[in-house]
């Protein structure tokens, strides 16, 4: 089956490219069928090959060129379940809101459908690539084709995002891009086996660790955390909905997964020596950004923004999940990181009926219209219930793997961290669906702030009618998402899979000489299921704050006023950050990677 | 932040971020001595194994075609870019003003005689992109530059109807798509994607490559076409009406 | 001395982006960028260097001849015309903000947020 | 490294230095011009034709979008 591979790849640019060939040839149907088709195609393929590859991962070279003497020669991918899996997400994703779209917009211009298959194309190519260099190139193409996705609607905001979106995370890439050319001076090597190899398991100096710097601050910026988080609702509060969907469901995550991949094959032997401070800095970073990012999420009121920062919130979670270097937190973080892209996909598609409806998607001026609309409200009450990690859906199981992996470490308070994050996101999008689909709370007078910002509407006039394609899409996603979690065994399954992600002597064999030692075993010294009690309490948590927020009102006015004292600082500066100059948000990107080098130089010290 | 402020944290902040790069950088190889192994590799091999002298063309078209791949459609996703960042609001007024561009008798002689010795050096470095120093990228937007000098001499009339949007579009997308076919074919035969199909020539005749050339034949249709609508798309835009606003 | 090359990449970089972080002119920020991101072809090209050998192309000599990487040669291709990409989108961004705002000023062109 | 080669290094580094420094957009691109020149003698010099050669007819054609951006964004501010 291995020369299906690159047809994950492949089919999508074809795609794209006989999409514009016969731009005039083709009316819109059938444009939006061959897309939906293509990206459907993408996500059977990568299914196909997440059961494939379950047992032994897959090396398949472009061109034939196999390495010489453990040199390689041409570009490898590597398919294992991890890049398969994602490569699913991604296919699923994108099926998801090609189908939106057909009947969402009134008229989409010839572009749209082409420059979405190569961003499906761009990420499929990042997560299956064995070699940094096209990890880079694919970095670059999949975030060009996001600029012009998020400037699609060209109106003033939608601008003004895509140019702050593109600097910072066209610096992020030029800071990737001098990682690599600090590792090939060392190595002289691309393919990430075999840069892994030459650098050995000897201890790290300083091109090594500034490299790891200097690629993972990339890759932060792409996955959006503190203080790299910027671009990413502006970026997200303009897009239009259904590429929303997709950046958010899984282009931040893909950041994440690159810095995971990269670190196990290449960084994971020189830095044997320094994994506590590497996991300080990194939990700090995840805190911080899981923190921010539900404070900000529970602040906002424009609903494509408040979703943006539970994005945020819940990159941070990730990191956490990841930064444990444990193999339990990294199965923790996938299944995670596949729970939360279906259901933050399905929400931004329940905001998309919203604004196609309404041609609004401020919370507050919507209140109590949703009436009209229960089967959407149904779906945002579960995934806002499913974000906040009840049973059953998938994100329950790979929060309660990285808090098991967290005790594990010692490092008990990761679960309020995790707690805190839930409460905040499942309760800002429970509020935010409350007050839409059920009309409680403040009405817009008693609202003391106006409106964030105005949207331009991305349907010519407020419908009446909603076509089933517009429904289907994220209440199949919710449904896969609760799937995830109540699949048997995919807990133990994952650990096995993340036993060969986090062995880079097996990843080195597999790649350099085509056979691999088989990865040691993975003691399961605890439970690897849902923990039912915490998801339960998290969810309570998260309705009870959302209905606080929602009825605050009734409390004594002293209260009320007290709890907006005590919140003012806060707020003020969380948003004064986000000015929205596109310099500063370049100096906070040089300021947040001179103090990740800072923090790194002072743990090194101290542990 | 106000202008001051931000000039005094970019100057800290990147004299902080530029420790921190040289502290990496002054550890690299000296300058002059590099070791590598991956280069020693293709410069033993390549010439004999793909029987073309550009190594850098051999690399990019065929040891390291995937990359290659993926930079076409990043100019691919350029095009689309400007066409919905342009056209899509051009549409609704068709007023164009005319063209303001004075040119001298002394340019307009000039450039006709250097049009044929251009589109001849553009076609020179698209075809022999494996043997000699350029290829595909060069040459493709030498040709580009080609039209551009034709708007420059015989105005937007001349220059409109070889830019013909269509046929242009359609072109640039061809040669993209044109890039994954040929990475396809050989899976039909069942080779890798992107292995070469071809015969390989006698070396140090044009064709010597194999799929090289026809990579190499459909990057420079790609470049051309696209750098050519990239050109058409803002030279439009800047005799649009200003009354849009 | 044997560092000077990449210490002026860095150089170059760290003046870009310092460009780009107080830029007041949307057009001098995108070719500020530019010019960061030709920091990474010098370094490319210089680390892959060697004294005293020829270019990676054997068409007047023969294989086997000393030359320089030509890998490096061939990502700094791919990073010429991914900058060329970006720069031209970004242009073209910069235009219709222009269009929009009448101004090209970051520091104007900010529409209130909360 | 020969001295010549500092040389240049040491040029390409003052030009794109006044390329972010100069404020002015027209005469900018000018310098970006000259930029991309001495890029390319550099290139040269460091035996890489193939970067060379792109980066001039980059260095000839990116200054060009840039001036019909200035004109699209003058005709505008007058």
């Amino acid at each position: 089956m291995e020369p299906l591979v690159p047809l994950l790849i492949a089919l999508p640019l074809l795609g794209a490219a006989l999409l514009m060939v016969l731009q005039t040839a083709f009316p819109r149907s059938w444009a939006d069928g061959f897309a939906i088709t293509t990206a459907g195609g993408v996500a059977v393929l990568g299914g196909f090959f997440l059961l494939e590859t379950a047992d032994t991962p897959l090396v398949y070279w472009l061109g034939g060129w196999t390495p010489r003497d453990g040199i390689a020669v041409g570009i490898a991918l590597f398919v294992d379940p991890f890049s398969a899996g994602i490569a699913t997400l991604i296919g699923l994703l994108g099926t998801a809101s090609l189908i939106f779209a057909w009947r969402y917009f009134d008229s989409v211009g010839r572009m749209f459908h082409a420059l979405m298959l190569v961003f499906i194309a761009a990420m499929v190519g990042f997560c299956l690539s064995g070699d940094i260099f096209t990890l880079f190139v694919f970095f670059e193409l999949m975030s060009v084709a996001a600029y012009v996705l998020t400037g699609y609607k060209t109106e003033e905001s939608a601008l003004d995002g895509c140019l702050n979106f593109a600097v910072t995370n066209s610096i992020g890439a030029f800071f990737i891009l001098y990682g690599i050319c600090l590792l090939y001076g060392r190595t002289g090597a691309l393919n990430l086996a075999q840069i892994g190899r030459a650098l050995g398991g000897g201890p790290a100096d300083g091109l090594i660790m500034i490299a790891l710097l200097l690629i993972a601050t990339g890759l932060f910026a792409k996955s959006a955390l503190v203080p790299f988080h910027f671009w990413l609702a502006d970026a997200h509060a303009v897009a239009p909905t259904p590429v929303c969907v997709l950046f958010s469901g899984v282009m931040v995550e893909l950041g994440l997964y690159g810095i995971a991949r990269i670190y196990w094959t290449v960084f994971d032997g020189p830095m044997t020596g320094e994994q506590a401070a590497v996991r300080t800095v990194l939990m700090i970073a995840g805190t911080v950004t899981a923190l921010t990012g539900g404070m900000m999420c529970l602040l906002q009121r424009h609903v494509k923004r408040l979703l943006a920062f539970s994005t945020i919130s819940h990159a941070g979670v990730l990191l956490i999940g990841l930064a444990l270097l444990s193999p339990q937190g990294s199965a923790g973080a996938s299944i995670y990181l596949v729970g939360h892209g279906l259901v933050k996909g399905a929400l931004f598609l329940c905001a998309g009926i919203l604004l196609h409806r309404y041609r609004d998607v401020d919370e507050i001026s919507l209140r109590g219209k949703g009436r009209e609309l229960p089967m959407t409200g149904v779906i945002v009450l579960l995934a806002g219930l499913a974000l906040a990690g009840l049973p059953p859906f998938g994100t329950l199981l790979g929060k309660s793997l990285i808090e098991e992996a967290a005790r594990g470490h010692h490092y008990g308070w990761v679960s309020a961290v995790l707690f805190l994050s839930s409460a905040l996101t499942g309760g800002a999008v429970l509020r935010a669906g409350g007050r839409i689909f059920l009309g409680w709370g403040r009405t817009a007078e008693e609202e003391a702030s106006g409106p964030t910002e105005q949207e331009k509407p991305e349907t010519k006039e407020a419908r009446r009618r909603m076509h089933w394609t517009m429904v289907a899409p994220p209440a199949m996603l919710v449904a896969f998402a609760a799937l995830i979690g109540l699949a048997p065994n995919l807990g133990e399954q994952a650990m096995a899979a993340v036993a060969r992600f986090h062995d880079r002597s097996s990843y080195a064999g597999l790649t350099l000489d085509g056979r691999a030692p088989a990865p040691a075993p993975i003691l399961l010294s605890s439970r690897s299921g849902s923990n039912i009690g915490t998801g339960l309490l998290s969810a309570a948590t998260a309705v009870a704050l959302a209905l606080f927020e929602l009825f605050r009102n009734r409390l004594p006015n002293r209260v009320d006023k007290g709890i907006r004292r005590m919140l003012r600082p806060a707020v003020f500066v969380l948003n004064g950050w986000h000015s929205g100059h596109v310099g500063d948000y370049v100096v906070w990107l040089m300021i947040g990677t001179t103090l990740l080098g800072a923090l790194w130089l002072v743990t090194v010290q101290l542990i | 932040m106000t202008i001051r402020s931000r000039q005094i944290m970019a100057l800290g902040s990147t004299a902080a971020l530029g420790l921190l790069l040289v502290w990496g950088v002054i550890r690299l190889p000296d300058f002059g001595a590099y070791p590598g192994p991956y280069s020693d590799v293709l410069n033993a091999a390549a010439v004999a194994e793909r029987h073309v002298t550009n190594i850098p063309s051999a690399v990019n078209f065929d040891y390291r075609a995937f990359d290659t791949l993926g930079e076409e459609f990043m100019l691919f996703v350029a095009v689309a870019g400007l066409a919905v960042l342009f056209r899509e609001q051009r549409g609704r007024s068709n007023r164009k003003n005319p063209s303001v561009v004075q040119v001298s008798e002394a340019v307009r002689w000039m450039g006709s005689g250097l049009i044929g010795f251009t589109v001849l050096f553009g076609m020179m470095i698209v075809l022999h992109g494996s043997l000699t120093p350029g290829g595909g990228f060069q040459g493709g937007l030498i040709l580009a530059m080609t039209v551009l000098l034709i708007y420059l001499i015989r105005g937007d009339e001349a220059f409109e109807r070889l830019s013909r949007r269509a046929f242009v579009e359609a072109l640039e997308a061809a040669g993209a798509g044109a890039y994954v076919l040929i990475g396809l074919a050989m899976l039909t035969t069942g080779g890798m994607f992107l292995e070469n199909l071809l015969p390989i020539g006698r070396l140090r005749e044009l064709d010597s490559g194999g799929t090289i050339f026809l990579i190499n034949l459909a990057t420079g249709v790609e470049v051309s076409a696209a750098f050519v609508l990239l050109f058409a798309e803002f030279l439009e835009e800047s005799r649009k009406p200003s009354s849009e606003r | 001395m044997n560092v000077l090359p990449y210490v002026i990449a860095v150089w170059l970089f760290l003046a870009g982006l310092y460009g780009v972080a107080t830029s007041r002119n949307l057009i001098h920020l995108i070719v500020c960028l530019s010019v960061a991101q030709s920091s990474t072809y010098i370094l490319l090209i210089a680390i892959g260097y060697r004294q005293g050998a020829g270019p990676p192309i054997f068409t007047y000599v023969p294989p086997g001849t000393p030359a320089v990487d030509p890998v490096v040669q061939a990502l700094a291709l791919t990073d010429v015309v991914v900058s060329a990409a970006m720069t031209a989108l970004l242009l073209a961004v910069a235009v219709r903000i222009y269009k929009q705002t009448g101004t090209l000023d970051p520091q104007k062109i900010r529409p209130l947020r909360s | 490294m020969t001295v010549i080669q500092a040389v240049v290094f040491v040029l390409v580094a003052i030009c794109g230095t006044a390329v972010v420094l100069m404020r002015e957009p027209y005469r900018q691109t000018f310098l970006l011009s000259l930029y991309g020149l001495l890029l390319s003698i550099l290139f040269v010099m460091l035996a890489a034709p193939d970067v060379a050669l792109s980066v001039i007819v980059i260095g000839a054609a990116l200054p060009l979008m840039i001036l019909t951006a200035l004109r699209i964004v003058g005709q505008h501010s007058t």
